[in-house]
């Protein structure tokens, strides 16, 4: 399969060792045919979307059905994460002090009502979300924090100064979130974009039919010579279950975010050669989060145990048959260019293949605390693969003598309960659009210094570690800070990582010109997407 | 003036005779007999750990080792089906009692003291049975927290007993109404005693048929409700062994190629409550002089 | 057609002299119901006969399997449960056993058709009137919806419906108890059948409604020469009516024959008890009523022998021989071994009982009381309207006295009793117990004053807690009330139980396992218990058989005269009235209209309701009944929602006038200690 | 008639005012709201103070009272808010999805009654025979059977045997009757069960009772053929009762539909109630359940209205 990616830089192929692809029609190799043009893409979107504003939103429910409509200033460049190219923007520069950036646009984007894209449509699209008007909300602010002000010498022209250097700047530019608006527009209606479409992506809005379907059609004017492909897509929201049916069925040709192994056979068994399917790991892991105000997870010997109780590698491989988990990992994904080895992830607590040892060490760990006979209770949402994950541990702990109650909750309690402390344990879940570790690991850090850090728990250590990696530009010694971060929290246990989840995207093998990454998010404009004519 | 007698009427077995009028209802009794021995001895007879995780033996199809097959935990079927029994009967025996109880109480109170007090339990009555019942048990879920009494999730049997209250006190508040207006309440009346002593003496016990009828017509309704409760995720948590839970979560993914998972367990449930509807039917058909042929 | 529709066509062929054929005859009938509890043999080879344009009593007390027999012959047994397990229903010479059902649907209707008991439920509730009478005309007739129009309307005349065109279109409900019960008889006469079979027509009727529809009914068949089979308990009705006349009693035939004999000369045991157990209106007013011991027996399992034997006073060793119903002479026949030797039904004993009379600070006085309902209307119109149940209610009652109420339904007499028992909170007016007003005492006192109340219920069977045993029922005030304790309950119990002449082993029985008598017993026995002054007695006998009904009424006034109770007893049955009360109001659509002792009432009656009331009571007396005029009183009894103004009465008075209209009479006293109600007097 | 339905009418208000108020309470005493469902969903992660901010953008920081009367304001004027979530009107919202709960709930309504009406009446005539049993056995049954359990055995069966799936958009009825019927059969006939097995089961036993009444007795004794005393004299009395269960057992259907939506991936408010509950979308939750509410409410007056017009003894009062 290797060969396939021929081409592929070497910072691609270190990204991306667990992504390949499949499929009996990729087998007559893709590159060399030419895309076609025409067709309606038909995909599957599981939620409705609640806005239709990408800057107040992080749900791929709305990424899903906005993103063809619209440009950001950077993106990543196709079939080659995590490659940085420019969108509308046609060439940028660094400062040295990496403190100024300079964006030159290009000079022939169109937005959807026929005006020409200018650096003051970037200003302004970009000052809504760093500071959003009354009304507005900004759900990126705090990835804006080191943004001083952005100046537009001339229409063409956007410069960017920053307050102190930002290691994940470039992310932050070519975030697929960070779409560009009219400015024209967001000055008569700062929330105009939250009920309308108008960009100067490949796709022009045609209508939303609430609970059921979204129909975007060619943009004639894109700024990208021959592009879209497609004449139009439609995204149609229906159930997990009812897209297995309708991909099997062939009503429509792809859903984009992934399934799980057993949905995967079903759909490439109906489908047969006419099915694709793309594997990867995915930035998003479930983690065991105590309360570490709460008696006794106020005691690490008893959250290093209950971490150690857990058999993470065997229930890799089998959970990995049953649901959308999989790889074992540390706090960054594994895979990614700054995850630890198999053997570097054995010497953690709880990471160890010897499980007879690992449980005499918990039950050691929970008589020496005085919880001999540990119960509590375990809070967790009621879909999947949480419950999955929740009876799995359940079951684990259940062998050294800890009993546990299941409490599965409704998301808003979920979120109202993790944000306030109720509760003595959870099963938690991460997720970044970047590996960039200052992302990744902020979910490990003490409380006071992140509002995502919901394990209440305070370890200057860690913090310290943590500002020490985010300042290091050396990425081998950067990568070693990374490790001890990973290593003292690990041993602390205030909230362990469980498993990572796999991303496996299935599609009708017409379906062409897609990238596939470690994230949902992306490569969802869907310029280069075309279909292949149906087979007879 | 010599004393009346008159000879004792011959008072066949009731056992018999409900079996000899209702064979339908005998039958419904049968199979809510077994099922309770079942729940009750479900650590003897059945056949593994109902909770016990086994990866060798997921998604096996019925088998000699797995009669009713495996789910995608490996976890036996028919042990978890074993073991639900005793989460159904228990979970839909107590929501029902409680709630036919409370709703029969209040029914009673109603029919007995009228006027204001009539009016103000109906209007409660007509507000809680225009709540859909779903919205009524996720809040009641979610208000009480975790209340387990004995194992028993009373906060799920609550938001089940709960909506079975204003339709109980209906019926028997409608019975309660016939027995007010019987001249042995009007005796008792003249009698001085007090209205308790009136409502548990003379009242409640002659609206005991109903009630009886009610409560069996309830323990299905109950335990379809918690299935569906449970197949909505509001109810009983995984790994607990409940139907409603077997046919939720992981079933939704699976019961294309694993049918079993969804065959058996909703078989249980749908024999469960058509037993006890069976059973409750009969009862009625018995004990109500309107059907008795 | 037009022939069909005129009354000519429809005079009764000539009787033919010494016509020997019966019109029909029922040979041997034996009717099976199964139970839950067994076999109930409720008809076991009966036999009778009825003869073209003849009149055929069927009497007998409940369960005696009279309309069972009846509904055999129009093959209308409930199934599966009743079915005819022996004998032949000949009529007009084929028996109706052997007919083929759409045969025998093709008589039903046509040849005979049926009345029954309950006009309140007989007719369809969602059909009109029009509807359900033209239905045996087109099916039996083929009539077309005009023709059966027609005659519907000449149906509704003949019975003496007014209005006809229009209240073809109306529902049942529309039409009061009595209309509907005509309604009734002129389904019956649609088609002209040659025999009407009428099941207790009258029992659910008021008295002097009851007078109507018997006069009716009597009218009609000697009019249309209809042969009528008449089946009821009421004695009474079987002598205003019957030819003849055949007794029955558990399951057969006791005695049959032409009725001037069969009451003039009874030859069964149990006819000579049944009319000696009646109290009559005609007779002065004896001691103790006589009564037939002991119940009916089970059909389940009878006793072998008579049948009767086991409540006879005159039993001898061969009625352990089952009696065969045999010829006795003069047409009548009897089924004892001994019919030859009864004596006459001997004029009861008229040793005075009960004659005391205390004066002096009487028990209860009631003034001026009023008692009004807010009833809302009912269908879309809504609204409600006050009924005035009792409007301006005034009586006293001594110590150990007896105050009859009399009255029709709806004229207030239940509630007065209500009121007084404080179950009612009376609207006005004053009730005095022994000087203190019920209305206004506290309600700690009015507890205290509820022992001395008690009250004795109609229904002997919803007047006990089913769910309680015949000695808890009774323990309750004891232990409640009177503070005995368990022990001393259960001997106060036992005594009551022998006071009231129950088996003191009946403690442990439930009320469904008693009959209607040893019920109302236990309902006297739990009143008894609170050793009370006063007890309402609210129709204590009106639903019991009439030798059951002899035995209550015995109960009660040795039960007066042993402890000194009085009673309020509120009744309709004149003659049960007259047989216990000291005094009497009688009462009509909410207001007193006349109040005097006993004997001057029904000796020298004086307001016109009254005197219609003692006219409308039937007698059961052939020569007396033939004797007396048909003077029923006419009209319908006025909706308790709109009364008349003025006299209540005066809509239905035969010596109204136009001032009646105007002027509410109040009651005065007309003649020394006799009041009354009418400015015409 | 007016007058009864205006009085009728006006005994609503106080009850729907009730569920409005329980209905708000209840919904705030749950932990959580729409904001950070909104907000975080896919993990993402706000601040508190955007958090706050968007709180306030929606009035949920508004004292209780002051937000209840503020809805209540709205209700009154007919104005329903705007969904929490997407920020539409209600109305909206739910106006493009009512269409088809309705129409699946006509279907299933009428396929019931057509069922059941004879199969009760079949069962009552032959009381206690074979015939009888066999419809008791299956309308009890219908009243066993989970309907999302029987939506999955039915979905299954058309997957493996038919091999038909639920169609992805459903075809609108005026567009093309005959299609839009095809798809909506099977989720009709799968929450139907149950109707037709409550109806069934009414009518079974009324005309039992009725066929006991004195007016069957007299109908026959009046020489009526049998058939007609079914058809006229004990059905029209029979089917009276049955009404009753009809209109209130619609309004169940329509909250009977949440899961069985779900199954058939139908787009309707039963769906669309899920998805509020589990967002918290209190504007939606609250105006869903008011609605639910309104629909109960009105099928016991219009039911009470239909007595009414087929029930002499109401009519002419």
């Amino acid at each position: 399969m290797v060969e396939e990616f021929s081409g592929v830089s070497r910072r691609t192929l270190l990204a991306l060792p667990g992504l390949t692809f499949s499929g009996a029609a990729l087998a007559q190799s893709t590159a060399a045919e030419a895309p076609q043009r025409g067709g309606i893409l038909t995909y599957a979107v599981a939620a409705e979307p609640p806005t239709y504003d990408l800057h107040q939103t992080g749900t791929f429910a709305v990424m899903h059905r906005s993103a063809p409509h619209y440009s950001t200033l950077l993106c990543y460049e196709p079939g080659n994460y995590p490659n940085i190219i420019g969108d509308v923007a046609e060439s940028w520069t660094e400062a040295p002090d990496k403190l100024t950036y300079t964006f030159r646009l290009r000079p022939n984007v169109r937005f959807h009502d026929g005006t020409i894209l200018t650096s003051e449509d970037i200003r302004a699209s970009y000052a809504r979300m760093i500071a959003p008007p009354p009304g507005v909300t900004s759900n990126r602010q705090p990835a804006f924090s080191q943004i001083a002000a952005i100046e537009t010498p001339d229409p063409l022209t956007a410069v960017f100064k920053m307050k102190k250097v930002d290691a994940s700047i470039m992310d932050t530019f070519a975030s697929p979130w960070n779409s560009i608006y009219s400015a024209a527009r967001l000055q008569q209606d700062a929330n105009f974009p939250a009920r309308n479409i108008m960009g100067t992506g490949p796709f022009r809005f045609v209508e939303h039919v609430a609970g059921s379907h979204w129909v975007g059609q060619r943009f004639d004017g894109y700024f990208r010579e021959g592009k879209p492909y497609l004449d139009g897509f439609r995204a149609i929201t229906m159930s997990p279950s009812a897209m297995v049916n309708a991909l099997s069925g062939r009503q429509i040709l792809a859903e984009f975010r992934g399934f799980t192994p057993n949905e995967r056979d079903r759909i490439t068994r109906a489908l047969g050669r006419d099915a694709q399917t793309y594997d990867s790991s995915w930035m998003l892991h479930l983690l065991i989060s105590y309360n570490n105000e709460k008696p006794p997870f106020n005691d690490v010997r008893v959250r290093r145990a209950v971490s150690l109780a857990i058999d993470r590698w065997g229930g890799s491989t089998n959970l990995a048959r049953i649901s959308q988990l999989g790889p074992v990992g540390g706090m960054v994904r594994p895979g990614s260019e700054w995850s630890a080895t198999p053997q570097e992830m054995e010497r953690w607590p709880g990471y160890g293949r010897d499980m007879a040892a690992n449980r005499a060490e918990a039950r050691r760990l929970l008589r020496e605390a005085g919880q001999e006979n540990l119960s509590f209770t375990l809070m967790n949402r009621n879909i999947q693969p949480y419950v999955t994950a929740g009876v799995f541990v359940i079951d684990q702990w259940r062998q050294i003598g800890i009993r546990v109650e299941h409490q599965q909750v409704e998301l808003a309690a979920w979120y109202a309960n993790q944000g306030s402390g109720g509760f003595e344990v959870m099963i938690d879940s991460f997720t970044q659009f970047s590996d960039d570790p200052t992302n990744v690991l902020v979910k490990y850090i003490s409380m006071d210094r992140a509002e995502v850090a919901t394990a209440r728990a305070t370890d200057r250590e860690l913090d310290r570690l943590f500002d020490a990696q985010a300042e290091e530009r050396d990425k081998t010694r950067r990568k070693q800070l990374v490790r001890e971060f990973e290593t003292r929290a690990m041993e602390q246990a205030h909230l362990v990582p469980l498993l990572w989840w796999q991303r496996i995207v299935v599609m009708n093998a017409r379906v062409r010109g897609w990238s596939m990454s470690p994230t949902h998010m992306i490569y969802q404009d869907l310029p280069d997407v075309w279909l292949a004519p149906e087979r007879s | 003036m010599s004393a009346t007698t008159l000879a004792r009427p011959r008072q066949p077995n009731p056992v018999l005779g409900f079996i000899r009028a209702q064979p339908l209802g005998a039958a419904g009794l049968l199979v809510i007999l077994i099922m309770a021995t079942a729940a009750i001895l479900a650590e003897k007879i059945a056949p593994y750990d109902p909770e016990a995780i086994d990866f060798i033996a997921m998604l096996t199809a019925p088998s000699m080792e797995h009669p009713f097959g495996t789910d995608a935990f490996g976890r036996d079927i028919l042990t978890r089906i074993i073991y639900g029994a005793r989460t159904a009967l228990t979970i839909g025996f107590l929501s029902s009692f409680i709630g036919c109880t409370a709703g029969g109480l209040l029914g009673i109170a109603s029919a007995y003291f009228g006027g204001r007090a009539d009016m103000i339990i109906q209007r409660f009555v007509d507000i809680v049975l225009s709540f859909p019942i779903v919205v009524l048990a996720l809040v009641v879920v979610a208000v009480l927290g975790k209340a387990a009494v004995l194992g028993v999730d009373m906060n799920l049997v609550a938001a089940i007993a709960i909506p079975i209250v204003p339709r109980s006190c209906r019926v028997v508040r409608a019975a309660a109404l016939s027995v007010r207006a019987m001249p042995y309440i009007d005796a008792a009346r003249a009698g001085g005693y007090s209205s308790l002593h009136i409502i548990l003496r003379h009242m409640a016990p002659n609206v005991l048929a109903p009630y009886l009828i009610l409560l069996t017509a309830y323990i299905a309704q109950a335990i379809l409700l918690e299935a569906s409760l449970s197949f909505l995720g509001l109810g009983v948590s995984e790994p607990k062994p409940a139907w409603g839970l077997m046919l939720a979560g992981d079933s939704s993914n699976f019961y294309q190629e694993a049918p079993w998972m969804i065959l058996f367990p909703g078989l249980a449930i749908s024999l469960a409550v058509f037993a006890f509807n069976l059973f409750g039917d009969s009862l009625r058909d018995w004990l109500d002089p309107k059907f008795r042929a | 057609m037009t022939k069909l529709l005129s009354l000519d066509a429809m005079t009764p062929p000539k009787r033919l002299a010494g016509e020997e054929q019966p019109l029909l005859s029922v040979e041997d009938l034996r009717v099976e119901f199964a139970t839950s509890r067994g076999v109930v043999r409720a008809v076991d080879g009966v036999s009778w006969s009825v003869r073209a344009g003849e009149t055929l009593a069927l009497v007998g007390e409940s369960g005696c399997g009279k309309s069972v027999s009846a509904l055999a012959v129009m093959r209308l047994l409930a199934k599966p449960v009743g079915r005819v397990t022996g004998g032949r229903i000949l009529f007009q010479g084929r028996d109706l056993l052997a007919l083929s059902e759409s045969e025998m649907r093709a008589r039903r209707g046509r040849e005979i058709a049926m009345i029954f008991q309950e006009p309140m439920t007989s007719l369809n509730p969602v059909l009109t009137i029009g509807t359900q009478l033209a239905e045996p005309l087109q099916i039996h007739l083929g009539m077309s919806d005009a023709q059966a129009r027609a005659r519907s309307v000449e149906l509704l005349g003949l019975v003496g419906i007014a209005d006809a065109e229009r209240r073809l279109g109306q529902y049942p409900h529309q039409f009061s108890g009595g209309m509907r019960q005509r309604v009734m008889i002129a389904i019956g006469l649609a088609c002209n059948p040659r025999l009407i079979i009428a099941d207790e027509p009258t029992t659910a009727l008021d008295v002097t409604i009851q007078a109507q529809i018997l006069e009716l009914m009597k009218d009609l068949s000697r009019r249309l020469g209809i042969t009528l089979v008449i089946i009821t308990h009421n004695l009474g009705v079987v002598a205003r009516y019957a030819d003849r006349v055949a007794v029955m009693y558990a399951g057969r035939i006791a005695e049959e024959g032409p009725a001037e004999r069969v009451f003039a000369t009874p030859r069964h045991p149990y006819t000579v008890g049944l009319l000696r157990s009646v109290p009559r209106l005609d007779r002065a007013r004896g001691g103790m009523l006589e009564t037939i011991e002991g119940l009916p027996p089970n059909l389940l399992a009878p006793p072998s022998g008579c049948r009767f034997a086991p409540r006879c006073r005159w039993r001898q060793a061969a009625c352990d021989a089952d009696p065969v119903l045999r010829p006795i002479g003069d047409g009548q026949s009897a089924a004892c071994h001994f019919a030859e030797a009864m004596p006459p039904p001997a004029e009861p004993a008229s040793t005075e009982a009960g004659a005391m009379r205390h004066v002096g600070q009487p028990l209860l006085t009631v003034k001026g009381l009023k008692k009004h309902f807010h009833v809302p209307l009912r269908g879309f119109f809504g609204g409600t309207a006050t009924v005035k149940a009792a409007d301006d209610v005034s009586f006293t009652i001594g110590r150990g006295e007896t105050l009859g109420l009399v009255g029709e339904s709806g004229c207030g007499k239940t509630t007065v009793g209500r009121v007084v028992l404080q179950l009612e909170k009376a609207t006005g007016g004053a009730i005095l117990f022994d000087g203190e007003d019920l209305a206004t005492v506290s309600a700690r006192r009015m507890k205290a004053l509820r022992t001395r109340i008690q009250v004795i219920f109609q229904d002997p069977f919803s007047s006990l807690n089913p769910r309680m045993t015949v000695g808890g029922t009774i323990a309750e005030p004891l232990r409640k009330r009177r503070g005995f304790g368990r022990a001393a309950a259960q001997d106060r119990v036992a005594e009551l139980l022998d006071q009231v002449g129950l088996l003191r082993d009946m403690a442990d029985r439930y009320p469904h396992q008693l009959s209607g008598g040893q019920r109302q017993r236990v309902g006297i026995a739990r009143a008894l218990a609170m050793e009370p002054d006063f007890i309402v007695c609210d129709e204590p006998v009106s639903a019991l058989d009439v030798s059951i009904q002899g035995q209550i009424v015995n109960l009660l006034a040795g039960l007066q005269a042993r402890l000194g109770i009085a009673y309020l007893f509120i009744a309709h049955d004149l003659a049960v009235v007259r047989h216990l009360s000291h005094r009497i109001v009688v009462m009509y659509l909410g207001r007193v209209m006349e109040v005097a002792d006993r004997d001057t009432l029904y000796a020298a009656p004086l307001h016109p309701y009254t005197k219609a009331l003692l006219d409308a009571a039937p007698i059961p007396d052939p020569a007396v009944e033939r004797a007396r005029a048909p003077r029923a009183l006419k009209g319908e009894l006025p909706s308790p929602l709109a009364p008349p103004t003025g006299c209540v009465f005066h809509t239905r008075c035969p010596i109204a006038g136009p001032e009646c209209r105007a002027e509410v009479p109040s009651l005065r006293e007309v003649r020394p200690s006799h009041m009354a109600a009418c400015i015409k007097l | 008639m007016l007058r009864y339905a205006a009085r009728r009418i006006a005994l609503m208000v106080p009850t729907l005012l009730g569920v409005a108020l329980l209905t708000f309470v209840m919904l705030r005493i749950v932990p959580g709201d729409v904001v950070e469902v909104k907000l975080r969903a896919d993990g993402g992660y706000v601040t508190q103070e955007i958090i706050q901010r968007e709180r306030a953008r929606l009035g949920l920081d508004k004292p209780l009272p002051v937000q209840f009367l503020d809805w209540m304001r709205g209700l009154v004027t007919l104005d329903l808010g705007n969904s929490m979530w997407t920020g539409r009107p209600v109305a909206e919202e739910i106006g493009t999805r009512i269409g088809l709960t309705i129409q699946v709930a006509l279907m299933a309504a009428i396929i019931s009654v057509l069922i059941a009406i004879p199969l009760g009446t079949i069962s009552a005539l032959f009381r206690d025979t074979w015939i009888d049993y066999v419809v008791r056995i299956f309308t009890i049954a219908g009243l066993a059977v989970p309907s999302f359990w029987l939506g999955m055995l039915t979905l299954l069966l058309l997957l493996t045997v038919f091999h038909w799936s639920p169609p992805v958009t459903y075809t609108p009825f005026f567009e093309s009757p005959l299609q839009n019927m095809s798809q909506l059969i099977w989720p009709a006939l799968a929450v139907g069960y149950r109707y037709a097995a409550v109806v069934a089961r009414m009518v079974r036993s009324s005309i039992i009772e009725v066929m006991r009444e004195d007016y069957i007795r007299t109908a026959r004794a009046k020489g009526v053929f049998e058939r007609l005393v079914v058809s006229r004299h004990a059905m029209r009395n029979a089917l009276l009762p049955a009404v009753t269960v009809v209109g209130l057992e619609f309004a169940f259907l329509i909250g009977g539909l949440v899961v069985t939506e779900q199954v058939f991936n139908l787009n309707g408010i039963g769906r669309l109630f899920v998805e509020a509950v589990s967002r918290n979308d209190f504007m939606l939750i609250q105006a869903l359940v008011m609605l639910l509410a309104v629909v109960f409410v009105t099928m016991n007056l219009l039911v009470d209205m239909l007595y009414g017009v087929l029930d002499p003894r109401v009519r002419h009062g």
